[in-house]
């Protein structure tokens, strides 16, 4: 069932420009591709969240140094995206690599916490940087330049540049948690002490999932900057950690595809609920109770059929 | 896929290169706060945009209207999405709207590439003065600076001679202390820059104010929204407000008002406009939005207002043919609309050149606040920015 | 001198007021199966804890062969050749059998930072486990979800794990935790056949089988070690017999 | 000079810190017990702000709309916990992060809908609008002292119902060993919802205490939300002790921070740049404070024992 629903919606993603050109709507490209970043950051959180038992509550903080890396190198000439992008993506796994010395110390509600006092530190520093529009963000007057290899202005390109990274993303993290490296994280997960009993020095591998993560996001950083053509402070905070720790979690983590239901369920239904009333909150959020309270493993776990009652331990 | 793509990108410029047809009703995307904590301002402003469509019959030269809402739900992104969905699902002829700076900033490039006009009616940000102007881009609000400007002036030529100025530390805060000291001549002799947005306690600023020699003789703030309604607050409460005058722009106004309550009471601001303006435009919008929706407009209501009002005055200048870019810039350029501000130009950055007022918090006969004006401290103010550094003629 | 595998002297933990080891001392020599026993809060698994490296003592030198050991934690000790079992089953629930004993084998097959090949169809690792299962007699379980197994079998699987990262030494906490009398039994024996492979250092509460197993005992009362010698020394030691066996019998 | 305004910081630290107690108190006693997550805890912050200005416009007397906010800030949380929390307990942290962001998003558009979009009026009554002159020559807000008082009295009152009664006793057992309860023959359902509804009412005292110095308005429990999170993480999740002196900790560090730190990094850099750098060192100062604590104690200050 998962793998039926996950193949219908990368289809449906897929043919999303086609549909968009037939009736004239390049809005949706728009739409889909801002449905289909915020995937890839879902996916790069389930990595450590749903297999790694880490709970990161400062995930927004890659996001915009992502794009920030992007919007701040445009500011200063350099267009070229093949700069570009492996330096938002770099800038992202080091700041992962040097916080996840210090927050994976911590577990369980303190490592949330950690995490969060990270992103917004980054959150007053770049709110602070006036040379780079400070709260006001940064606007980014050219999309990052792939030497004519593909030229992301071109709204059905940059849609399909997006499409195959998010391809590539959940791929990699596929094969990664099938991987010796990704038993290892399922493993610490479930049991940290019966890890290291048998001889695994978790802390390393933690890290580097970690830091795998983080760049992940910063790649997603790197094209929600490009898509907006803007990079603010607003991408790193708190509240946007929330909702993509939100989407995870309404996706379900038991599977890659978990974080692509929970994005584009989420960001599509505040999307229409928002054009139905201007109250939609007030329907969105009792929809997502509903969904813990009926739904153990969230979406996902609604279409496997587990269901929160007969689940009873 | 990659004949496809090609196949796609065909389809788009064809779409792109057909000939404009002439237009059948005029329609506006308005993009503004509806949900959210600051819904209240949207609110105004929607009920403003009614009001003129009321009062224009509902047609525009001889286009019938429609005004597409847009809740930008008080962030960037949202903003951008939702102007992106205006101008490439709903086609609209033109955007207006925009509260706040960080959104009308992410959300203006969209706007301009698909050659739409874009009608600012409140956020003023000196980017779009200066260096980034637009030829897509007016104003019938104010670029932020205009408005400490004028009250720097005020306290100048009021005599007072020791300021503490007090401002949020983002980048609007810093240009409202910028435009203040490039009119005021006086001794600025203390200046805090808060953080923003969460601060929400202002005692150990107070105690620094007051342990301030010598003694300071007035305060200057900017405070927007529910920051304004906390400072004054507090202000009040820690007995400030008698002994060290306050002054202000953008913390008192009629969406703050109520909760600040007798706290605000006698405080002094500059603004562009206010509800007591004495021309025909706005005798006839502040009695009409009071019989209509039971409460006295604020500014932002006012500019929204005014927003139409121009559209309409555009559309009427070029016979219908808004397809006419070129015809329809120059008409809004010329601003040939009696405005609820009274006399306004354009600056070459399609900033408004106006009047500025000072006006003062007072409470009506019936126990509602309100701010009355008090005099005028600019006439024909043109903003600092456009004859500068934007390069539009 | 030599055929001493772990020696621990002088192990002092303290948990506020508590003293749960007090100057612990013990040896486990080549081939030998050393049980530790004493009444419920003795201390036993605190030591067992400072063994493997999971907690730290207060003071005290721990030696693995003729290396000191006292400042490396539990996977480093593991990659010495220390095994452990858990007293609480701790086998990972969500994976089958065979996965758990996979894993144990990957830990010692060099490092783990190979993200791209399916760690489940990987031959170097599903042989080892595969035969390391058909020893214990769990081979027909492989492909079950550890879940599912009954608590005999996961205490198997617990010592399959323990097993596959090939020990010199093995600590046990509780192997026969919660097993019925023929289990037991057969665990026991599963237990007198490793000798060979590596020397046993079992925390138990069966007397039966402590006694079946055991080549020396070590007796703690409150965090003290009161006797240690062969099984008939024990049994005629007039201390243990006071301060511990004598009220199990009577019991 | 400088240490009279030392003592007026401490004093506006302080009432900080007993602000941040009063949110924290319910939040790590429903986290350290039941081991939930709940982030709907701000809400109740609102909604007792709400109440009080709702019902301040209904009676016209303040003491009369915060006696009242009380109560009815407690049946909020009392349904809330019957109808929606109480079936999360067993669950997985996540999918309680999931479920009580879902009840913000509803409170938030809920009061909006009852309270109307602009931000709500809640003013202080004559008597406690005065200045009190405990410095020389520095009047401080009476109202100040007061929430000051209050929340002592509160933190007196808590530690006394933690360490005297039966009900505390079991409180303390919950949060250090939870199990350890239903052995005890506990209604540990009953003793659940007791404390929830004593969290919620704290924080629905916060929000009326809060409501005449800060904005009345949807939304405004979320930073203060964090805020108690930083402080329960702080102190250790499930300590009284540690929420209290870790609340007091953040309320004077920001405070000291904002009045200070611009002026002490001026010593060091040209004034402009210390002006720009100092606010924003002064708003990362709690969340460095949070980093080096949890550094050196992943655990907080102080865990309750036997965790």
């Amino acid at each position: 069932m998962e793998r039926i629903v996950t193949i219908a919606v990368l289809i449906a993603l897929a043919a999303v420009p086609l549909l968009a050109s037939v009736f004239d709507a390049p809005f949706y490209l728009d739409l889909f591709g801002r449905v289909m970043i915020y995937a890839i950051a879902a996916i790069s959180l389930n990595l450590i969240m749903g297999y790694g038992g880490m709970v990161s509550f400062g995930h927004a903080a890659f996001l915009g140094l992502g794009g920030y890396a992007v919007g701040i190198l445009a500011k200063e000439g350099i267009d070229s995206g093949f700069v570009q992008w492996p330096l938002a993506i770099g800038s992202c796994a080091l700041f992962a690599l040097l916080t996840g010395l210090v927050v994976l110390r911590t577990s369980g509600a303190y490592f949330i916490m950690i995490t969060l006092a990270f992103a917004q530190m980054l959150f007053f520093l770049f709110t602070s940087l006036a040379e780079y529009g400070g709260d006001d963000g940064l606007t980014i007057w050219t999309r990052s330049d792939f030497a004519g290899l593909i030229d992301l202005n071109d709204g059905a390109s940059f849609y399909y540049l997006i499409f195959a990274l998010l391809l590539a993303c959940l791929g990699i993290s596929a094969r990664l948690i099938d991987s010796r490296f990704g038993m290892v994280l399922r493993g610490a997960k479930a049991n940290e002490r019966r890890m290291q009993a048998i001889g695994f020095p978790t802390f390393r591998y933690k890290l580097a999932a970690y830091t795998i993560s983080g760049a992940m996001c910063g790649l997603a950083g790197a094209l929600l900057a490009n898509q907006a053509e803007f990079v603010g402070p607003s991408v790193l905070h708190w509240s946007r950690s929330g909702e993509i720790l939100v989407m995870v979690v309404l996706g379900g983590m038991g599977g890659v595809a978990g974080p692509v239901l929970g994005a584009a369920t989420y960001l599509l239904l505040s999307y229409f609920l928002a054009d139905l009333t201007k109250h939609w909150a007030i329907i969105m959020g009792p929809l997502l109770i509903l969904v813990v309270l009926f739904a153990r493993g969230g979406l996902l776990g609604l279409l496997s059929g587990r269901r929160a009652k007969t689940d009873a331990p | 896929m990659k004949a496809r793509t090609i196949a796609l990108a065909a389809a788009f410029a064809l779409s792109a290169a057909l000939p404009a047809l002439a237009a059948d009703k005029v329609k506006i995307g308005y993009v503004t706060t509806l949900s959210k904590g600051p819904a209240a301002i949207g609110k105004q402003m929607q009920d403003a945009v009614e009001l003129a469509l009321d009062h224009l019959g509902k047609k525009m030269g001889g286009l019938p209207v429609e005004i597409v809402y847009a809740d930008d739900e008080f962030d960037p992104e949202i903003g951008k999405l939702r102007s992106e969905e205006l101008v490439k699902k709903d086609k609209v002829d033109f955007v207006s709207g925009f509260i706040w700076s960080n959104v009308l900033l992410q959300a203006r490039q969209p706007i301009f590439k698909a050659n739409t006009f874009l009608i600012g009616s409140n956020a003023g940000p000196h980017e779009l003065a200066g260096k980034e102007c637009s030829p897509w881009f007016f104003s019938t609000s104010w670029q932020n600076d205009q408005m400490p400007e004028a009250m720097g002036k005020y306290m100048t030529d009021a005599g007072i001679k020791r300021v503490y100025v007090l401002s949020p530390n983002y980048p609007a805060g810093r240009d409202m202390v910028a435009g203040f000291k490039r009119y005021y001549k006086g001794e600025i002799v203390g200046e805090i820059l808060t953080p923003w947005p969460q601060h929400a306690d202002w005692s150990a600023e107070f105690a620094k104010i007051r342990a301030t020699e010598p003694k300071p003789e007035a305060v200057f703030v900017f405070y927007p929204g529910g920051a304004g309604i906390n400072f004054v607050k507090q202000y009040a409460q820690a007995g400030l407000k008698d002994t060290i005058p306050l002054y202000n722009v953008f913390t008192t106004d009629s969406t703050t008002l109520k909760a600040q309550g007798d706290a605000a009471l006698g405080l002094l601001s500059t603004m562009s406009w206010g509800a007591d303006l004495q021309n025909d435009a706005n005798k006839r919008f502040v009695a009409d939005f009071k019989k209509k929706y039971g409460y006295i407009p604020s500014f932002y209501a006012a500019q929204a207002y005014d927003s139409i009002m121009l559209i309409a005055s555009a559309v009427k200048a070029v016979n219908d043919k808004i397809e006419d870019k070129d015809a329809v810039r120059k008409a809004l350029k010329a601003s040939d609309f009696a405005s609820v501000r009274g006399q306004v130009k354009f600056n070459n950055n399609h900033y408004p050149i106006e009047n500025f007022y000072i006006q003062e918090v007072v409470k009506d006969a019936d126990g509602t606040y309100d701010t009355r004006i008090k005099g005028t401290v600019f006439l024909a103010h043109a903003d600092s920015y456009g004859a500068k550094e934007c390069k539009m003629k | 001198m030599s055929d001493i595998l772990l020696r621990a002297e002088g192990i002092t933990k303290r948990y506020g007021g508590i003293l749960a080891c007090d100057n612990v001392g013990i040896e486990l020599r080549a081939g030998e199966t050393h049980a530790v026993i004493g009444p419920n809060g003795a201390g036993k698994t605190t030591l067992l804890a400072q063994l493997a490296g999971e907690i730290a003592p207060d003071s005290g030198r721990i030696h693995l062969g003729a290396r000191d050991v006292t400042d490396l934690r539990a996977p480093e000790r593991a990659a010495l050749g220390l095994g452990r079992s858990f007293q609480i089953t701790s086998v990972f629930r969500e994976f089958t059998t065979r996965q758990n004993v996979a894993l144990a084998v990957q830990a010692h097959d060099g490092h783990s930072f190979r993200f791209w090949r399916k760690a489940r169809t990987d031959a170097a690792l599903i042989e080892p486990a595969r035969a390391m299962l058909d020893r214990l007699g769990l081979g027909d379980r492989a492909g079950v979800p550890a879940a599912l197994l009954s608590h005999g079998e996961q205490r198997q699987l617990e010592l399959a794990m323990a097993l596959a990262t090939k020990p010199r030494v093995l600590l046990l906490d509780e192997p026969m935790a919660g097993m019925g009398a023929a289990d037991s039994e057969r665990m026991t024996q599963l237990l007198s056949a490793l000798k060979s492979e590596a020397a046993l250092l079992l925390v138990e509460h069966d007397m039966d089988a402590v006694f079946a197993l055991a080549d020396r005992i070590t007796v703690m009362t409150y965090g003290r070690v009161i006797a240690t010698g062969t099984p008939a020394e024990i049994r005629a030691n007039q201390v243990v017999r006071d301060a511990y066996l004598g009220a199990d019998e009577a019991a | 000079m400088t240490a009279l305004l030392l003592i007026e910081q401490t004093l506006n630290g302080l009432q900080l810190g007993v602000m941040l107690f009063l949110m924290s108190a319910g939040l790590t006693l429903v986290f350290g017990i039941m081991n939930l997550i709940n982030l709907a805890h701000g809400s109740l912050f609102m909604v007792g702000a709400y109440c009080a200005a709702l019902f301040l416009e209904w009676t016209g007397s303040f003491v009369l709309a915060a006696l009242l906010a009380l109560p009815a800030t407690l049946l909020v949380g009392l349904i809330i916990e019957i109808v929606v929390l109480r079936t999360l307990y067993e669950r997985d942290h996540l999918d309680q992060v999931l479920a009580t962001s879902g009840l913000i998003l509803f409170f938030n558009e809920a009061l909006h809908l009852v309270g109307g979009a602009e931000a709500l009026y809640l003013d202080l009554p004559p008597f406690l609008k005065g200045q009190v002159k405990i410095i020389p020559g520095s009047p401080y807000p009476l109202y100040r002292l007061v929430v000051i008082a209050v929340g002592l009295a509160v933190a007196l009152g808590l530690y006394l119902l933690v360490t005297r009664t039966r009900t505390g006793m079991l409180i303390r057992a919950g949060a250090s060993n939870r199990t350890m309860l239903s052995a005890l023959g506990v209604n540990v359902r009953l003793l659940f919802t007791a404390v929830f509804g004593l969290g919620a009412m704290l924080a629905g005292l916060g929000g009326v205490m809060a409501g005449p110095i800060v904005s009345v308005q949807s939304g405004m429990g979320e930073n203060v939300l964090i805020l108690a999170f930083v402080v329960i993480v702080i102190g250790g999740i499930g300590s009284i002790r540690g929420a209290f002196i870790a609340a007091l900790l953040i309320g004077l560090i920001d405070t000291m921070g904002r009045a200070f730190m611009a002026d002490l990094m001026g010593l060091v850099m040209s004034h402009t740049a210390a002006q720009t750098a100092g606010p924003t060192i002064a708003s990362m100062l709690i969340y460095l404070l949070m980093a080096g604590v949890l550094f050196f104690r992943p655990q907080g200050l102080f865990p309750p024992r036997g965790r």
